[in-house]
């Protein structure tokens, strides 16, 4: 599969690039920002990391190594598109404005999600396996209804492209011309299994058969997946189906926190890997062309130390849901027998109160 | 006089007259009107955008559905037949029941699953089941089911109207009874059982198909000097029940009637909750007349499957000799 | 999709003609029993039809248009190999030797199927659509683990193709190699619904998506289709993996019985696809190149007829099983309230018998 | 002294040995050894034929497992998580059970679905849930759950011995659980329940992760001089209810214990047929101590939505006050 055509702007060692069909023009401060977008993702994912391990967390679903995937199309994103993550997009939701805090939450056990995914256009973080493409695919058809100009994008995995929803989702985008990109991070691995546990043939390539175009992308090059997501979005945009995107990248982790891939692979393919890492690639760039000193570099990393101090200190902080909150969102209208269930343990909770 | 079918038919013509949001989705439901005809005319007054002919994939109907919902959309999905709701189990258990909860109240999720239920049709395999326990026994949805044309015209339009999902029985082989209807105003609210007929001796549980068979069987008894009350639930999920309590306190006698197994099906539920709130009212323990704990049998013997007057008053007279 | 290339042998007007990558060599005895096949078929299809109507049958599903498609794989079929069919494949039944009044029983509502599928091959009606396509897959990997040379041949329709399982079945046989031909009849409805509602591109395209080939075949053209399959079957005995055919056809009955197509197409469709009968297109043949004269098409004529008789004989005479029976087959071991309840059910019916 | 972890794994080495026909499948059960672990080093030992890694699809793994048991294998499939067994919720309900009977008997299924199943572990959504019931209102399954090493080592072995499909539900939050075990010869068949200790005043009923937990209730009502019975019922369909009724018989009170939502839990079948069956002998309605009906909550607070010993402790003595 490596011979496969790959999208690429700026190579592992931090070498800008062309590729035949897609460029880009990109500002220094706009390079800058990238930087520091990608910095500021890795932070946050090495810090809940260690919330986790410190049991501040029940567990982690670590992003390391796929930043790029996420911030590069994450920042192709325009204000009202709407992304559909799986449970690992954190540098999206990142891109997206979403709280952090409120992102762990559901790591933490207090809630399942909990944020308003309106509020950026950032739906809830979605377990089961390949249930948000067709989430997203019925809110592109939305937007389809609604004559709106924005887009949807809906993120999943190598090993959710061989659920049947992921396909059922494909049909119906491609038959309802909907406004969805299906951006696909294939980091190689589901949890134990390599991608040749779920394909034969590189994953681009699926999209053409349900009608629609597929590219594949260095997922660890920020540039080169911002350039071919704008470029998705904005073919959507003009009405012309759906788009297909792999970026083909790596996790670096475990699958989360209670995965110990030494089980199911080798430590040296870390290492191939670890030449092709998404933030050093920038970070060479940045300095070798000059448009960033270690001034910048210094500044930005204690930015992202700040933002993990806070982090850490709110996440310890932050209560339990007082157990009778599992009644209270079941249902958005009176429900009597609920009701009297919730009074009931209420009732019980309370009977405990004044015993000795 | 209108139709079962035609009523619902009513309904979902003015829910998409009321509302612009509304809109419906299914296979074979746009020029061909659906398998029983019950949206004929729709897509044609209101558009293949509102009218939605979907591709042959239940799970993609429930998903796109969800995804419509988020964007503000009510849509109202059809599913052809009840034995094909299966593939989408996952979008409605996993995501549909529990999207509101998971977003802590921030989504609602205002969709209807409309599931032409039940035999007698004479149907092969898969178009003749009855599995609204599954859903029953799933938080985070609604369960509803209507029994005759006015019940069909009002429930669909406040099952649309709600912000909940909800799962929406049609009782297929009732889809041709006839009755004059009231289109005023709806007289009970979604989630209200309703006593049908008043009676003394024994009280039948019952709602969608069973309900006809239940007046039947009531009609029946009366000849032979025994009068049962009949209540039609309307809503297995939530249960009212104030109606079934009062009830079984006056006749101490009580047998639940539907086509779904017994086997842990709505029966068992609403035997457990009568027997705990009226324990000492009860003369005889609650009786389940339903289908039998097998696949469902092939057409030709599907009578002796689905309960019928005989077997109801069997029940009755079981319930009364215990 | 016209234009796309589609394997022919036989044109509708009789014509031999030659295809770049397939010939078939057939002998003048093979010819016409294959022609006798179609038309049995035909004629097994419009006693059938006519069962239904007489309310003989509570349903009938026709495979009027679709004989060549049937007839043509199913002879493609050798000994040992097993089809996995929907509820349409009455001619491939037919090639399999399936007793053609075993085949009326779901459809007259005495049984769900009943036949034993490893007596010829031919697993049971599946009417949910698409499940029957990983059940193929799965069987197919079981000949894999017995080192066995036969092949297994999934049929499913257009309509299909939307559905989750048959995309997770390309999943697993791809994934796994697995001797499976995945067969579609594209007879370009889903009961109401036009192809143009299920995909954009044509079917066959699908396949490369996930790993393997992919063919159109004139599905009305059985010698096309025989010598497609043949191919098709050869290269998944041989190991190389699962193969798709999309035999190009036509449903030019209803969906079933219950069917209303007046609804939904144009009559002058119809009349295009007349033009491009299945069996006409091989008796012109057969008489246009001598090898069959009027007294061999009055021969199969009475053949049919005769089959017909008989068919309807039996099915009228066929009685309805013993209520009881719903009982009988749930369990393969014993089952006790379920015996308990047979019971109970034996007793409540003789409560009637004694009754004036 | 062995975890119930190990003892499945030790009785699925025992049926691969056996039998050249079974086989495991699954997601992750090869090199990784299953999340629990509970496939460790089968992979190794029987080689990728047999402990199959398969691709991410549920689905897919029951219907490639319906077919590999048509050509006569034994595939015996590991569901991750109990939330994730939906998408296969149509190979299961409309291909699995009802199989055999459509061939009349001519085809077998002999398939095992092995579920981890229920809460208690700190899990994120879809990881704790208890949907035991909707594949027990199922005819065609067969549903058994273990609640100790010894009955997971022998009831795994008898599950894939037997013809018909078993849904084989493991109380993964009783994973880590030793007990020495006997290895000799089972004690009980696969469908039977068991009387785990005598009581007189009234009957705890339970299975799966709650066996302990009722265990833990039994002592401490003793210290309190109540003295309950604890029966495991093992198997969910068929229901071995005889112990039940004679213990019924002789406390008068019943409480059935599952972390299932109690509406249409398994709760409901068994207060309805115990109450038919002992009307005469209950002196209080049997009560249920179950999950609530909410989706299962964040972890957090899942200790106030599982049955724990004051629940079930409250309930027993809402039982005795009735
Ligand atoms: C339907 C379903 N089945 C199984 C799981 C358990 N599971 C969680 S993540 C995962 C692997 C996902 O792999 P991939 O799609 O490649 O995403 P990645 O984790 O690599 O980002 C599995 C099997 C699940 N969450 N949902
Ligand atoms: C899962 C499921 N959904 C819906 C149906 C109802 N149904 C029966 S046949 C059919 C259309 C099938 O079309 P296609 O796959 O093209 O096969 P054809 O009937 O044309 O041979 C539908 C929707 C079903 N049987 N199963
Ligand atoms: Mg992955
Ligand atoms: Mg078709």
């Amino acid at each position: 599969m490596a011979q496969e055509r790959l999208v690429q702007l700026l190579t592992p060692e931090g070498e800008r690039v062309e590729d035949p069909e897609y460029s880009i023009e990109i500002s220094t401060e706009e390079l800058k920002a990238l930087y520091r977008d990608l910095v500021m993702v890795r932070r946050f994912d090495v810090e809940a990391t260690a919330l986790q391990r410190q049991g501040e967390l029940g567990l982690w679903a670590q992003s390391l190594g796929q930043e790029a995937a996420q911030v590069g199309s994450g920042r192709a994103l325009e204000q009202g598109d709407y992304a559909f993550p799986t449970y690992r997009e954190h540098g999206v939701a990142w891109c997206k404005g979403v709280d952090p805090v409120q992102l762990l939450g559901m790591f933490r056990g207090v809630n399942h999600g909990g944020w308003d995914p309106n509020e950026n256009g950032f739906q809830l973080y979605t377990i089961v396996i390949g249930a948000q493409t067709l989430h997203a695919t019925g809110y592109a058809m939305g937007l389809m209804r609604d004559k709106s100009d924005r887009a949807v994008i809906a993120y999943f995995g190598d090993g959710a492209s061989s659920q049947g929803d992921v396909n059922e989702a494909f049909v119906f985008a491609s038959v309802f011309q909907a406004p969805v990109v299906f951006f696909c991070q294939n980091n190689q691995w589901a949890i134990s299994q390599p991608i040749e546990g779920q394909t034969r043939v590189p994953l681009y390539r699926r999209a053409s058969g349900f009608g629609f175009p597929g590219i594949r992308v260095d997922g660890n090059d920020v540039l080169a997946v911002l350039a071919v997501t704008r470029e998705a979005l904005a073919k959507v945009r003009r009405g012309e189906g759906p788009t297909f995107i792999e970026a083909f990248t790596y996790r670096m982790g475990a699958h989360t926190t209670s995965d110990d891939p030494s089980r199911y692979r080798l430590a040296s393919d870390l290492e191939v890997w670890k030449l092709k890492d998404p933030i050093e690639r920038v970070k060479v760039h940045l300095a070798r062309t000059g448009q960033a000193d270690s001034v910048f570099f210094a500044e930005v990393n204690a930015q992202a130390e700040e933002m993990a101090a806070t982090l850490r200190a709110k996440i310890i902080g932050m209560p339990d849901p007082d157990p009778d909150e599992m009644f209270a969102h079941v249902y958005a209208e009176p429900h009597a027998p609920l009701a009297r269930e919730r009074e009931e343990f209420k009732n019980y909770l309370a009977s405990f109160v004044d015993q000795p | 006089m209108i139709t079962l079918a035609k009523a619902i038919n009513a309904g979902l013509r003015k829910s998409l007259e009321k509302d612009s949001h509304v809109l419906l989705m299914g296979e074979d439901i746009g020029k061909l009107g659906g398998v029983f005809r019950v949206t004929e005319g729709l897509q044609a007054d209101f558009g293949t955008e509102r009218v939605v002919d979907t591709p042959l994939a239940e799970s993609g109907i429930l998903g796109t559905a969800i995804g419509l919902a988020l964007r503000g959309y009510r849509p109202v999905c059809e599913i052809q037949f009840d034995g094909f709701v299966y593939p989408a189990f996952d979008q409605i258990t996993s995501q549909l029941s529990k999207m509101h909860a998971r977003a802590l109240g921030k989504v609602n999720l205002p969709i209807v699953v409309r599931i032409p239920y039940g035999g007698g049709i004479g149907a092969v395999e898969h178009h003749s089941e009855s599995n609204e326990a599954y859903f029953a026994h799933t938080a985070g949805l609604r369960i509803v089911t209507c029994s005759n044309p006015e019940d069909a015209y009002w429930m669909i339009q406040q099952a649309i109207d709600s912000d909940d999902p909800v799962i929406f029985f049609e009782p297929k082989r009732r889809y041709w009874d006839k009755a004059d209807i009231n289109m005023e105003a709806p007289s009970l609210d979604l989630h209200s059982a309703k006593v049908l007929q008043e009676g003394t001796d024994l009280t039948l549980i019952t709602y969608g198909p069973s309900v006809r068979t239940c007046l039947e069987a009531r009609r029946v008894a009366e000849t032979e000097g025994k009068s049962l009350e009949v209540i039609d639930l309307r809503s297995l999920s939530p249960l009212d029940l104030e109606p079934v309590f009062a009830s079984i306190e006056k006749t101490g006698h009580g047998v639940i009637v539907h086509e779904a197994p017994t086997f842990l099906g709505m029966g068992a539920e609403l035997s457990a909750q009568i027997t705990q709130e009226c324990f000492y009212s009860l003369e005889a323990p609650i009786l389940r007349v339903g289908g039998y704990n097998v696949p469902y049998p092939p057409a030709r013997i599907e009578d002796h499957y689905l309960p019928d007057v005989d077997r109801i008053l069997d029940a009755v007279d079981r319930s009364f000799e215990f």
